[in-house]
């Protein structure tokens, strides 16, 4: 296992709750590994398979999905789709046999931030632990 | 009371670690818990009693006479040999060592309960004693050596 | 034709430059394809910052523009602007957060330096990828809608209303007033809330740009900012309005007496009942669960009596829609229940009451007239007020209720006038902030209110002295003198802090807002806009975001008013692009997006056997997008070209 | 009877000392309720107050062998005296919640081949009364019901205090509660979960008696005839230095005070023998039901 490894984090955060916290995690001044770097989504909704497979092929160790919590959706009801979604994307991990820990989807609310960082750091120590994923088009391993 | 638990904190943030072990407070502590559920900030108040209490005994700093301290290092003293508490023996090695006269006083109540059947004298050894011993000896071997116990992979219980 | 992008990285000052190398940056993304200029710049949302770009838009032939400064919430609107100004379409403007989400979570200059580097790199490839896109105008409707009756909406609505604009004014209880209209006097000036409110309340019930709908409650909303409708549940009175006079003869003669909700119980009320004389609409209401008629299928007194004909008891809910362009929430708050802090023996012993119910005691029209009470009926000698009930406090709200200090020195103040009892205050920390405050604590200090600071451990009627029997005994560190204290009293009042209201999470939903980690209404920005939320058009006034005192709440009640007017008064608003539109030649016309879309926004031309999306109900959420088999739906300024450029460059990076 | 639940059974040091009538009582009535308590084979010292006064790691260290013991029987531990109410559920939460804890324990144990993974409950027999028996098969059980007896339901500091979700932590209901099964009249009784002061009879007799009287003087107060205890320690203070109180404070109390599983017995038809019930400190003859007395 390397022992510097520092894992890559592809973080879709949706922009009125996941993207609203972490900007108040920055606000509050809370330090957090540096690893997910964000993409703003309308919606955790939006966030299609496609994207996540994608980034995983180009090089990401993980993705991190985070949205409004159930119940508080802005649009009503888009993150209940994004559950529907994960869990089928779950088996898609497994046919590649890529980690389920790899990909994760969090519920953080624009008030949140500490919350924001705590899974930052929690996923950022999982893949730690986990390792690079050489998959595919990863060059490393081709 | 010398101290009220504010105040102990306060001192001990102070840096007055000597009046705060010295002080009657922590070996007045009984763990009702009442503070520990009370406590507005959340502070587990009784947990930092027991705290201040191990440091008073580990430094050597406690309140001058106090029979508590005496209590709890008799007490350990004798679950560490037979692995329970007899009540009666420890009270009487407690008393022998701070307070001999309240022996007497207490032989009246003490007959009545020995007659009953309820004071029994003799200490029971439980059989896993060694077990306990090998147990504590490794812990205090790992604790000695630095080494964190868990360190290892795949200790996780 | 490659692009021109231009990229300018700002140093916010120190924040960003101390903790990010901008000059390494601009190093790193000047390499970058396509990138024509990149500068770096103290302050790029200055006015000489977006002069910057504007001259390289002009100067240069830009044809993209990334700006790397403070999170897109803040400052896209400026730099879109700016953008626009300068003749580039502001959609082809990406911003890149590097403040927030890079230089103030990091302590490591180099790897802050590396996390921005990734972040910039990623909106330049993101920004080549964007297209121009057209706003589209829609227009205002004038209305305004505010729910909550109390003193904070009624100030809104007056505001509003007065300015010629209508206002439907939404209010759950019978009435219009909230805790104000319970209160005896207000701190610091001691005027009597009833002489300020009721005017207030009577220009509300009088308006004619206000149509007031008492016993109701919005239970839908939709639409976007500018054009809500909103769903207005009218709950039977069972007396109709038109008709009612107020004379209040049905009250009287109705033979059900039953503890007042107004009086916290300390007084009673009829079955059919006006909470209070003054009330506003001026018209009773009947209690359902007590009222002879509907639990037996007896009496209809009120009905016999009623001089007008008023009373329907055949009434039934009924539901409206109400068009509007803004909305103010100004639901307020729920006091804390006391009986939760068990120490204090709130509903056991009976002498031990909350603010509230002193307030009432106290008031000169409540149910005792003024007097201050034991429940024996005497005057007493001698009263504890406790302060942070459920306040600063990990076991029920950690926050500071902002308003008990100042209500509880009122209420010493009002004992020691009405009963020359002694009063003791107990206290954590005392919090006197605000305009003549300090020196209201100055008044009653003189008045030998005795102030022991340390928070009441308990109270208890076990004496431990002969003094102490039959008394109230608190308990209590004396902070100041290191001892604990056993004072005896006849009466214990819990100073009790405010609370997110029960049905906040509902209302929260329904208006599709959020709301802070202590469970009131979250602020747009908690100094610059405390008045907004995240969605547009919506705003919140009062206690609903947060405890407020009363000058608070009507300056908030008047700040949202002038926010909503503001709106209004533009006549149209812009509507953001950012739709989902689907390509008719992909579509299979398999339908599986407008089962996804929460707003019926997509229907189906039977006749080109395509689904569509409809612009204006379309609120850009992208749902559709990443479910679409085929590929054929687009958000737009969030296409999957921009997208996985994003993801591609954020994952080469660094590499 | 419908129940049967099983349990590793934890009396504790003090039911063998002078507090054995406790244990005799607690087994017979749990046996007729149907619950089947199995003492833990060897059980050892929690680790009370005492001793994580002075040893922190090797108090968890004594908790955890007993929690590991009876993990192996895989069943929940059933205890009578709070304290180890209080001190086995400290170490069994402090371990699920700090992994360092819980590793170093783990590896202490494993020294003598023992592990523990965290599954035992630890609940205070009242509580499964109360909670898993219920109101029925209790009251099916009472045949002499303790009709109009007033009694002063006491349950001391560490029932519910810190950890005890069960019941409230200021102000516990659960024996009243019981008390009303078996007939009985629970007094108020506003001190029912303050320090009875046994911690201090020894270090600090004066503030211990102190805690004693106000106990008696409040129950006393309030009309009880007797006080039902749910602790060992606390049934040893209220009973035993009485005497002591009386002479201190020129009192005259004879309250006589009874485990709460002697009032089970006595109302579900034990006799005196069966369940302890011995008048070597304070007569309870003129108290308890006519019955009792024959018997």
């Amino acid at each position: 296992m390397e022992s510097n490894f520092e894992p890559k984090i592809v973080g879709f955060l949706c922009k009125w709750c996941a993207y609203t916290g972490a900007d108040l995690a920055g606000t509050s001044r809370i330090k957090y590994p540096p690893n997910v770097t964000p993409i703003r989504v309308m919606c955790s909704g939006r966030v299609d398979p496609v994207l996540v497979m994608k980034a995983l092929s180009s090089g990401a160790d993980g993705v991190l999905i985070a949205g409004c919590h159930p119940g508080d959706c802005h649009y009503q009801s888009g993150n209940v789709k994004t559950i529907r979604r994960f869990k089928l994307l779950q088996r898609m991990l497994d046919q590649f046999g890529i980690e389920r820990d790899r990909v994760r989807l969090e519920w953080v609310s624009a008030s949140e931030g500490e919350r924001y960082a705590q899974v930052v750091e929690n996923m950022t120590e999982t893949l730690r632990k986990l390792g690079p994923l050489n998959w595919n088009g990863n060059k490393e391993a081709s | 009371m010398d101290y009220t638990p504010r105040e102990i904190i306060a001192a001990f943030r102070a840096g007055l670690l000597e009046r705060v072990l010295r002080s009657n407070t922590v070996w007045l502590c009984a763990s009702c818990y009442y503070c520990t559920v009370r406590c507005p900030s959340g502070i587990k108040l009784t947990d930092i009693m027991y705290e201040l209490k191990r440091l008073g005994v580990e430094f050597g700093l406690v309140q001058e006479g106090a029979i508590a301290p005496a209590l709890s290092k008799t007490f350990v003293d004798m679950v560490d040999r037979y692995g329970r508490v007899p009540e009666i023996p420890l009270m009487m090695a407690v008393l022998l060592k701070t307070d001999p006269l309240r022996i007497f006083k207490m032989i009246p109540h003490g007959l009545k309960l020995f007659l009953r059947g309820r004071m029994p004298f003799l200490p029971h050894r439980i059989s896993g004693i060694s077990e306990l011993e090998k147990c504590s000896g490794a812990m205090t071997e790992a604790l000695v050596s630095g080494l964190h116990p868990g360190s290892g992979a795949g200790e996780e219980a | 034709m490659a692009e021109k992008i231009g990229v300018y990285v700002c140093h916010c000052g120190t924040n960003i430059a101390q903790t990010v190398d901008c000059k390494s940056v601009v190093d790193y993304v000047s390499a970058l394809p396509n990138v024509t200029v990149a500068r770096d710049y103290q302050y790029m949302c200055s006015d000489p910052g977006q002069d910057l770009i504007k001259k390289d838009i002009k100067e240069l032939g830009l044809t993209r523009v990334v700006v790397a400064s403070c999170s897109p919430l803040m400052h896209e609107p400026t730099f879109r602007r700016a953008v626009e100004e300068a003749g580039l379409n502001q959609f082809l403007f990406q911003m890149a957060n590097i403040r927030e989400q890079c230089s103030w979570i990091s302590e490591n200059k180099e790897k802050a330096t590396e996390r921005a580097k990734s972040i910039v790199a990623a909106a330049v490839k993101r920004v080549e990828f964007q297209e121009s896109l057209d706003v589209k105008k829609v227009p205002v409707n004038p209305n305004v809608l505010i729910v909550g009756g109390g003193i904070t909406g009624i100030e809104a609505a007056l505001q509003i209303a007065d300015s010629g604009k209508k206002v439907y004014l939404v209010e759950k209880e019978p009435t219009i007033g909230g805790y104000m209209a319970r209160f005896d006097k207000t701190f610091p000036t001691l005027d009597c809330a009833a002489c300020i409110l009721t005017p207030k309340m009577v220009s509300v019930g009088q308006h004619p740009n206000i149509e007031l709908l008492s016993y109701s409650d919005v239970t839908g909303f939709s639409g976007y900012v500018g054009n809500f409708t909103a769903r207005v549940r009218k709950r039977p009175k069972y007396v109709e309005d038109e008709k009612c006079s107020g004379c209040g003869l049905c009250t009287e003669k109705c033979p059900v007496s039953v503890p007042s909700e107004f009086e916290c119980g300390l007084g009673k009320r009829k079955a059919i009942y006006r909470p209070f004389p003054q009330a506003v609409p001026n018209v009773p209401v009947i209690d359902t669960e007590h009222c002879l008629y509907f639990t037996k299928g007896v009496c209809k007194v009120c009905q016999k009596f009623c001089p007008r004909g008023a009373i329907d008891f055949d009434q039934k809910e009924v539901y409206i829609d109400l068009q509007v362009g803004a909305a103010i929430l100004a639901t307020g708050f729920d006091l804390f229940d006391a009986s939760r802090v068990k120490q204090y023996g709130y509903g056991k012993l009976p002498n031990v009451i909350t603010s509230l119910e002193f307030e009432r005691l106290s008031h000169a029209s409540g149910p005792t007239g003024g007097k201050i009470l034991l429940k024996n009926g005497q005057m007493p000698t001698s009263l504890a007020i406790l302060h942070c009930i459920g306040s600063r406090d990990t076991n029920f709200n950690e926050y500071c209720s902002r308003v008990c200090c100042m209500y509880s020195m009122k209420i010493a103040h009002l004992a020691h006038e009405k009963t020359g009892a002694r009063v003791y205050e107990f206290y954590i920390d005392l919090r006197a902030f605000g305009k003549g405050y300090e020196e209201f604590y100055k008044r009653v200090l003189e008045e030998e209110t005795i102030f022991i600071r340390g928070k009441a451990a308990e109270v208890t009627d076990v004496p431990q002295t002969p003094a102490e029997r039959g008394k109230l005994v608190v308990v209590a560190e004396d902070t100041l003198l290191g001892i604990v204290r056993r004072i005896p009293v006849d009466m214990v009042v819990l100073s009790v802090g405010f609370e997110p209201r029960k049905d906040a999470v509902e209302i929260a939903r329904i208006f599709s807002i959020s709301r802070s980690q202590d469970g009131f209404f979250l602020e747009r920005h908690p100094k610059l806009a405390p008045v907004s939320t995240a969605s547009d058009g919506i705003f919140i006034a009062g206690s609903c975001q947060g405890p407020k005192d009363i000058p608070d709440s009507v300056a908030q009640g008047a700040a949202a008013a002038a926010n909503a007017l503001s709106l209004i008064d533009r006549k149209e608003v812009t509507l953001e692009p950012t739709i989902a539109v689907i390509d008719e030649e992909s579509c299979s016309g398999c339908k599986i997006c407008i089962g996804l879309c929460a707003y019926n926004a997509i229907t189906f031309d039977e006749a080109k056997k395509v689904s569509k999306v409809n612009d204006a109900l379309c609120k850009g959420c992208g749902v559709c997008v990443a479910a679409c088999p085929s590929a054929a739906i687009e958000q737009r300024n969030f296409t999957d070209d921009q997208l996985l450029a994003e993801v591609e460059s954020v994952c080469v990076s660094g590499k | 009877m419908g129940s049967h639940l099983e349990f590793s059974y934890y009396p504790g040091c003090s039911l063998e000392g002078m507090n054995k009538a406790y244990d005799k009582s607690a087994r017979a009535v749990s046996k007729s309720l149907g619950i089947d308590l199995t003492e833990l084979n060897d059980w050892n010292c929690c680790g009370a107050s005492a001793y994580m006064s002075i040893q922190e790691l090797r108090a968890h260290l004594l908790s955890a062998r007993n929690l590991a013991l009876a993990e192996k029987e895989k069943k929940d531990l059933a205890v009578v005296c709070p304290a180890c109410l209080t001190t086995l559920t400290k170490s069994n939460r402090y371990m699920g919640e700090d992994p360092k804890l819980r590793r170093t324990i783990a590896s202490a144990l494993r020294a003598a081949n023992l592990q523990y993974l965290g599954t035992v409950k630890v609940r205070h027999l009242l509580e499964v009364i109360v909670r898993d028996i219920g109101e029925q098969e209790v009251k099916a059980r009472v045949s002499r019901p303790l009709s109009d007896l007033k009694v002063a339901p006491y349950y001391g500091c560490q029932f519910t205090r810190p950890f005890g979700d069960f019941d409230d932590k200021e102000s516990p209901v659960m024996l009243d509660t019981l008390l009303k099964w078996l007939g009985a009249e629970p007094v108020n009784f506003p001190l029912k979960a303050k320090c009875c002061g046994g911690m201090l009879m020894t270090t600090n007799e004066p503030i211990g008696l102190g805690l004693v009287r106000s106990l008696l003087d409040c129950a006393v107060q309030n009309g009880a005839e007797c006080v039902a205890t749910i602790c060992p320690l606390c049934h040893i203070t209220l009973e035993a230095y009485q005497g002591n109180v009386n002479k201190k404070f020129a009192t005259s109390y004879k309250l006589p005070t009874f485990y709460f599983t002697q009032l089970m017995g006595v109302a579900f038809g034990f006799s005196r023998k069966e369940l302890g019930i011995n008048e070597e400190l304070i007569s309870s003859k003129r108290i308890l039901p006519e019955q009792v007395e024959a018997a």
